[in-house]
């Protein structure tokens, strides 16, 4: 028998061998294939994308990362889309009417959109979702937002206080939806655009339960696409055209295949191969493709800054923050590493996320603050030192551990030390989980960390840093800024558009003269398009990308 | 018969007269003349491999501490507008290689470039390695990591003599109950990947040099307790054992004075083998993120990190790569050479 | 034998058992929540915190834990795949990777074996040198560097093979990856088969063997090969693990659905339960690798075999 | 006329080792007659052992032959021929020789069995390679052949592997083995020195029974005197990779000539021999890595002349059997008499002899 044993061991290894032969004299012979595959795709239309993260989740309410959003819109259809401006324009909204006071909305919903499953899409589709969003059991990260949105009621629901039913929005027939405010919201309409708001079938849910969203059926659309191939964490995602969407005569496309390709290199040999036709570049390889008639910058709403830890020794001092915030070069983070659109931010409130009342971006008509001066931060430096008494300086700066975090965090330090004598930057990287945590717990002396906006106005970024924000990891605390803030959420000046807005530049620059947080930079996106493709936008809010009128010839 | 005998003897002085023991030495100059350490030297000496391995080794320790010295460059110098720089090297360049010029494949064709020529005073400047993309000096770097992965190599080779090699010893000598504690404690340790083990320390430490060393020396030498513990079982039943058994030795004795030379190539080999793994494991972390911190670099590190511009700037992994290769396959020719020195098999005539 | 393997069975279970407990207790030393997320209030973690039950005590986390695991449910994900049982995304995942790793081990030991047995019988020539160079290179190489090597040269330029994982591609799309993943097996194996077969070779019964006038191939494989393999297979373990090493990074350039990476990210993000999931299957694997490897020396090995029948009955 | 079966001429071998070159063996004849014992004598490291493995074609990689032929005269196809084993390559010799026509004991039978394997399977093989034997067949003949090696219980002990068995009987299982194929030529690389002198004795009567049994001519390699006065008919004495004495058993025992076998015969333990007057011949052999100048035994011997330090002593004859490679025998030697110890011996063992012959 052992014999036997040993005979087969070596029969299935030279059955190896042989197999491994046969594959590959079969792939010389089927060089051709994949070529006339890439033809046929053409002619069906499938724009081939690729994604450098999984979708985290296919749950709207859920959901809270921009590859699961960009997935998701495709498929779903909110009440409002954002156009290549990054105005909202109706989608499944026929009308809206705003009541006086901007306090009210009433929709009135389309109605031949309907669901994948043939069910029309309903004013309850939306009451249900919303009310899910903000149930404390559902666990949704993005819950605040509804707070954001101001609905009546909505904070109270958050914290368990109220029961999801007495949130301010009630279907008063099939197709009318209306929402009760606590205090006027402007950028309302805008926000209706963003997937936590997205309508969900109620009875769909009952009948799938905690499974959806784990395969194409547990998934429902009522949007451009529906999916034809999705596994949790999936690396590749097919999705179909959907014949039955409302707007089906304008979708050109006959599907989407999403490709997870994380590596930025790979993922560059695969577009070169004709396997992908949309990809992010990044840093190095911008140099080989930025000529290239298919290359594209786009700019994202991303902004990179250290926050301080102003209840760390040191950085308590304004003139010692400054001194740091001047002293690097945020030209060359940008032109040497970076390579991909990312612009120097001398702001807080990222460039082209919000127009004010003039229906000019905020950046237009506001200043900007702490831009790099070597001079300036020497001067800075020695105020400081004479103030606290104290020559040297060594702060630890947490990054996390992505290719871009860790190469500027290096010109961060590199640059900090040669301007500021007796300032030593020591680099702690991590996970970006264990960084955050780090950070909310103030474990932390410096921290290049993000912010991405949610909606299309200012307050977006600025109530981060009221005093005991909840994302306020620095504990900077300026009394006039926080009343500011409140008066523009909920208070007097929230009824007043333009003072608004003037108050709003009053709190970037309060901010930024005490540099309670130092900008580094504006992410940019670099992106390799197929020249045979066009019809999609980038935005830098919320929705990254929009395949609905994307065209592949 | 005899003819040919007188001639042999009418060749030399044939004196048929006998010499007298007493002025014979009896010289037992056979195996003693040198001692053993002496004749195994002799004998790795002979190896060709163990000897270019040795001085490869030799040369990059040296280069590792002397290299940051002469480059010119500190290892973590950013220089503003000399992010990748191709190769240039004084004398070569002149040959038309390692001139500092570079073919970028760009999607709209070749584009050769000379940052060297478009700088600033670049005429005077030479990276023989080129720079990375942060403008450091990869000549500089490129040796600073080595002493990395060379500290880590000892780390590795001491952890595996001293925990591993006695573990297993232990283990398989004593048998029974405490082979078996001891066994099901390295089930239990080498159960959970190494992978969660290291991260999970290190996140709990956070990373820095005396993490890596603590997360090589609890998980880098189970390897060798297993080989070690494989070998003393072979050994323990041979004869020459029971009968120093018999003698009265002491176990102490008896596992490093009979066993241990015994089973000492084979342990070398692991041992040596146990250094790529240590350094690897080193390159791992650096790849998922948690290797050494920046700007500091070893060998796994800058591989990581140059591995992002491969398909840019070809020559920046070149340099790292064919260090730590060179260092492998010299540990492995020395080790290969001592192995042959040392194998009684191999005296066998 | 029949006793002695299921003895040791026994004893693995029990060893996975402590496994968990110490998996378990080593999450809870893990910095961060999986519920930091800039945009969730304190109060919100805590509801979330009650909701997945993180708020017990660690004794009651892990016997639910435990007790849920033997039904097969490993806990939902926080953070990857956001309310996603860990067991789906198991279910989905493991098979790619299983099948990805066997390819390799198979690939790289016939290959290791093939090239260890040569270096052997050639001890010292020039075909035992070209062994050990490859060996070498096979060792000193991070696998990443072999994959984007491969995926360049059969993906790209030559467009032999897929440079991506695609499932209707079937073995084809494991070829480069496999071909990466199974160089350091190679070379390991190589290596260690070739000083095993060397001292096999020199040891007397081999010489009796020779004296009998048996054929080289027999020679080689029904005695030195089966007596080298006694020792060969216990690198099986070791090689199993720098698998699962490597195949976190393979996976993650050729973008294979695989529980590697799976792995990177759940570290990254916290996702307890998915570590957990991961770490006990990663654990399960190595553990019934050891085990096979045992039963596989008693198989091989006569003395050991016999012994065990004899001490056991 | 005695039919010569193996004839070695000026067999020369080196080994490369990592100390050197080692001149194992320099120049060795050797002849072997059909049904016949004959012995090789020495101290370990002479190159008795590996003289054999020449013949077998079984030298490790490291050794070359540098010189010799080794003329083996052999049925091949109802033919007989005689053929220098040394043209052969491995591969014949595998396929035409090893096993078939010469066998081999070795010297440890703990080591020389192949562990993995059961010893039925292990004394099949032979047949099953050379001939084809069905299996059924070769198992009944291994059967035969284990009974034949006074292996008690035959058939069970056919599914046992070595580590079941004792050294004795490992021994008769590798006899078996040797063998298993009908050879002509069975060469005993000390295939009692590992053993128990009770089996000692034991083993030897059985390979001088199947001597007589099947008429195999047999070669003996021993460090041991006593054995080759049991079971060998000629004696080759070496030294230093060279044979220094060859005779007949009477001749070495009763009339030696070179000083090197009057010390081996010294140092052989009899009945009557004080123990304190065993004596062991002083120092150790010549380290073969070194160039040899003159004669290698010269440091050890008590009765060496000033021309051994400069020539080489060859054979001289003494006899048409007996010849030895020491100066003493030369025309110019000098004039010297047996160690009178030795003497005393010798006249004891012809007594001894006698004593049989008359019983």
């Amino acid at each position: 028998m052992k014999k036997l044993n040993k005979k087969y061991l070596w029969l299935s290894g030279l059955a190896s061998v042989l197999l491994l032969g046969a594959c590959s004299s079969e792939s010389t012979d089927e060089v051709e294939e994949p070529v006339e595959a890439e033809g046929s795709e053409t002619d069906e239309q499938v724009l081939n994308v690729q994604l450098d993260v999984e979708v985290a989740s296919m749950d709207p309410q859920i959901a809270t990362d921009g590859t699961s959003f960009e997935v998701i819109a495709n498929i779903i259809e909110g009440l409002y889309q954002t156009d290549s401006d990054g105005k909202a324009i109706p989608a499944l909204v026929e009308s809206a009417e705003k009541g006086e006071d901007g306090l009210s909305y009433t929709f009135k919903l389309r109605e031949d959109a309907t669901w994948s499953n043939g069910d029309p899409v309903t004013a309850n589709d939306f009451v249900y979702a919303w009310r899910r969003l903000a149930d404390p059991d559902t666990g949704s990260e993005y819950s605040y937002i509804m707070g954001i949105a101001g609905l009546v009621n909505a904070n109270e629901v958050l914290d368990g206080e109220k029961a999801p039913e007495e949130l301010g929005v009630q279907a008063t027939d099939d197709y009318t939806l209306e929402v009760q405010l606590a205090n006027p919201v402007p950028y309302f309409e805008s926000l209706m655009s963003f997937i936590p708001f997205f309508p969900m079938n109620e009875d769909f849910m009952d009948e799938v339960g905690d499974s959806y969203g784990t395969s194409p059926d547990t998934l429902l659309s009522n949007g451009a696409f529906t999916v034809s191939s999705y596994e949790p964490a999936a690396t590749s995602i097919e999705l179909d055209k959907n014949e039955d969407y409302f707007d089906a005569d304008n979708v050109v496309l006959d599907g989407v295949d999403y490709q997870v390709i994380k590596d930025s290199q790979q993922a560059m040999l695969s577009y070169q191969n004709g396997e992908v036709d949309v990809v992010t570049l990044a840093g190095e390889q911008v140099d080989l493709f930025k000529d290239d008639p298919e290359f594209v910058n786009v700019q994202a709403g991303y902004l990179w800054y250290i926050s301080p830890n102003t209840l760390v020794e040191g950085l308590e001092n304004e003139n010692l923050r400054k001194a740091l915030a001047t002293s690097f070069d945020k030209q060359q983070i940008t032109d040497t590493i970076l390579k991909d659109g990312s612009v120097p931010a001398d702001y807080i409130i990222p460039d082209g996320l919000a127009v004010g009342p003039d229906g000019k971006d905020f950046r237009e008509t506001s200043d900007t603050y702490l831009e790099f001066d070597p001079e300036a931060a020497k001067e800075s430096l020695e105020a400081a030192k004479a103030e606290l008494g104290k020559d040297t300086f060594t702060f630890g700066l947490v990054v996390e551990d992505t290719e871009s975090a860790i190469n500027v965090s290096q010109v961060l330090k590199s640059q900090i030390e040669s301007n500021l004598d007796g300032v030593t930057i020591e680099i702690e990287q991590m996970p970006k989980k264990t960084r955050l945590e780090l950070m909310k717990q103030g474990d932390y002396d410096l921290g290049l960390t993000r912010w991405g906006p949610d909606y299309a106005d200012p307050m977006t970024y600025a109530d981060l840093w009221v005093t005991d924000g909840n994302n306020n990891d620095g504990s900077w605390s300026n009394a006039e800024y926080d009343e500011l803030i409140a008066s523009s959420i909920n208070g007097e000046l929230s009824l007043d558009n333009e003072a608004r807005w003037e108050a709003l530049k009053e709190t970037e620059s309060i901010l930024m003269n005490e540099a309670g947080v130092l900008p580094v930079y504006q992410k940019g996106n670099a992106v390799m398009m197929q020249d045979n493709v066009s019809g999609f936008d980038f935005h830098a809010v919320g929705l990254p990308r929009v395949y609905k009128f994307a065209v592949k010839e | 018969m005899d003819k040919p005998l007188n001639q042999i003897i009418q060749n030399k002085v044939a004196d048929f007269t006998f010499v007298g023991q007493k002025n014979i030495k009896v010289v037992d100059e056979v195996y003693e003349e040198d001692s053993y350490w002496k004749q195994l030297f002799k004998r790795i000496a002979k190896n060709k491999g163990s000897v270019f391995g040795f001085i490869m080794i030799t040369l990059i320790a040296f280069m590792a501490l002397l290299g940051p010295v002469i480059s010119g460059y500190d290892f973590d110098e950013q220089i503003a507008g000399h992010e990748s720089m191709a190769p240039r090297i004084p004398v070569l360049e002149n040959l038309g290689v390692f001139d500092g010029s570079e073919t970028l494949k760009t999607s709209t064709g070749e584009l050769v470039v000379n940052k060297y020529e478009t700088i600033e005073g670049g005429e005077e400047v030479y990276h023989w390695f080129g720079t990375d993309v942060l403008g450091r000096d990869l000549f500089t770097r490129t040796w600073i990591g080595t002493r990395i992965s060379l500290y880590i190599a000892l780390v590795a080779v001491i952890v595996d003599v001293f925990i591993g090699m006695s573990y297993g010893m232990i283990s398989g000598y004593y048998g029974g109950k405490v082979d078996n504690i001891m066994q099901r404690s390295v089930e239990v340790l080498n159960g959970i990947p190494n992978l969660v083990v290291v991260t999970l320390l290190i996140i709990v430490l956070k990373p820095g040099l005396m993490s890596i060393t603590l997360a090589i020396a609890i998980t880098g030498w189970i390897g060798m307790s297993r080989v070690s513990r494989a070998s003393m079982l072979k050994l323990k039943e041979s004869e020459y054992v029971l009968a120093a058994r018999t003698m009265g030795a002491k176990d102490i004795s008896i596992m490093y004075k009979d066993i241990l030379p015994n089973i000492f190539s084979q342990l070398l080999i692991m041992s040596m083998f146990s250094i790529p793994s240590a350094i690897f494991t080193e390159a791992f972390l650096a790849f998922v993120g948690i290797g050494i911190p920046v700007p500091m670099a070893s060998l796994g590190s800058l591989i990581s990190e140059n591995f992002k511009s491969l398909t840019t700037h070809f020559y920046m992994i070149v340099p790292p790569v064919l260090v730590l290769a060179l260092l492998m396959l010299s540990f492995n020719l020395l080790a290969d050479g001592l192995r042959d020195a040392l194998d009684p098999t191999m005296k066998e005539v | 034998m029949k006793k002695y393997i299921l003895k040791r069975i026994g004893m693995s279970v029990a060893t996975l058992l402590v496994i968990v407990l110490v998996l378990f207790i080593l999450m809870q030393l893990l910095p961060g929540s999986p519920f930091n997320d800039e945009r969730l209030s304190i109060e919100q973690q805590q509801v979330l915190m009650s909701k997945y039950g993180l708020d017990d005590s660690v004794p009651v986390q892990f016997f639910r834990y435990v007790k849920n695991m033997l039904t097969g449910d490993f806990g939902k994900s926080y953070t990857i795949s956001k309310n996603t049982d860990v067991s789906l995304l198991l279910q989905n995942r493991l098979p790619t990777s299983l099948l990805l790793g066997g390819l390799s081990i198979l690939l790289g030991s016939v290959a290791g074996l093939l090239l260890g047995v040569a270096a052997a019988l050639k001890h010292n020539s020039l075909l035992d040198s070209m062994a050990t160079f490859f060996s070498v290179i096979g060792v000193s190489i991070p696998s990443y560097v072999f994959a984007l090597g491969l995926s360049y040269l059969f993906g790209f330029q030559l467009s032999w093979l897929p440079m991506l994982y695609n499932a209707d591609d079937g073995l084809r799309a494991f070829a480069l990856p496999a071909v990466a993943l199974s160089m350091t097996v190679m070379a390991t194996v190589a290596r260690f088969t070739r000083t095993e077969m060397i001292e096999v070779l020199n040891s007397d019964y081999m010489q009796l063997v020779e004296s009998k006038g048996v054929s080289g191939i027999q020679l080689i494989f029904k005695h030195a090969l089966r007596n080298a393999s006694i020792s060969i297979i216990t690198i099986l373990g070791p090689l199993v693990v720098s698998l699962m090493t490597g195949s976190l990074v393979v996976e993650k350039i050729f973008s294979i659905p695989g529980i590697g990476q799976l792995m990177v990210q759940a570290i990254q993000s916290n996702d307890y339960n998915v570590i957990l999931a991961l770490a006990f299957v990663y654990s399960a694997l190595y553990i019934f690798v050891m085990l096979a490897v045992d039963i596989l020396y008693g198989v091989l090995d006569p003395r050991i075999r016999l012994a065990k029948e004899g001490a056991n009955g | 006329m005695k039919e010569k079966v193996l004839e070695v001429r000026d067999l020369a071998i080196t080994f490369n080792t990592s100390a050197g070159k080692v001149k194992a063996v320099r120049g060795v004849d050797l002849d072997l007659y059909k049904g016949e014992t004959v012995a090789i004598v020495g101290e370990s490291g002479s190159g008795k052992s590996v003289t054999t493995k020449a013949i077998m074609g079984i030298l490790s990689n490291n050794g070359t032959i540098d010189s010799g032929e080794i003329h083996y005269t052999f049925e091949k196809e109802g033919e007989e021929v005689t053929e220098n084993l040394l043209n052969f390559s491995k591969k014949q010799m595998r396929k035409t020789i090893n096993g078939k026509h010469i066998a081999m004991i070795f010297q440890d039978p703990m080591t020389s069995l192949d562990p993995t394997m059961s010893i039925g399977n292990q004394i099949i093989e032979g047949m099953r390679t050379h001939y084809k034997t069905k299996k059924k067949i070769a198992q009944a003949k291994a059967i035969k052949l284990l009974e034949l090696v006074g292996i008690t219980d035959p058939k069970s002990r056919m599914k046992n592997y070595p580590h079941q068995l004792s050294g004795g009987m490992r021994q008769r299982i590798v006899i078996a083995i040797a063998l298993a194929c009908d050879p002509d030529v069975l060469i005993c690389d000390e295939p009692t020195t590992a053993l128990d002198v009770t089996i000692q004795a034991k083993i030897l009567e059985l390979i001088q029974d199947i001597q007589k049994k099947i008429g195999i001519s047999v070669i003996y390699i021993t460090h041991d005197l006593g054995v080759v006065a049991k079971v060998a008919e000629y004696v080759n004495v070496m030294y230093a990779g060279k044979i220094v004495e060859k005779g007949t058993v009477d001749d070495i025992f009763y009339e030696p000539k070179h000083p090197y076998t009057w010390g081996l015969l010294l140092a052989m333990p009899d009945l009557e021999t004080n123990t304190e007057k065993l004596v062991s011949i002083p120092g150790n052999p010549p380290n073969m890595s070194h160039d040899i100048v003159g004669d290698p035994f010269y440091p050890r011997n008590k009765y060496a002349l000033h021309i051994d330090k400069e020539i080489e002593p060859p054979l001289i004859a003494v006899s048409e059997t007996h010849s030895a490679a020491t100066w003493l025998l030369s025309e110019h030697g000098p004039e010297y008499s047996l160690p009178t110890e030795l003497q005393a011996r010798i006249t004891r063992m012809k007594e001894e002899a006698k004593h049989y012959a008359a019983g």
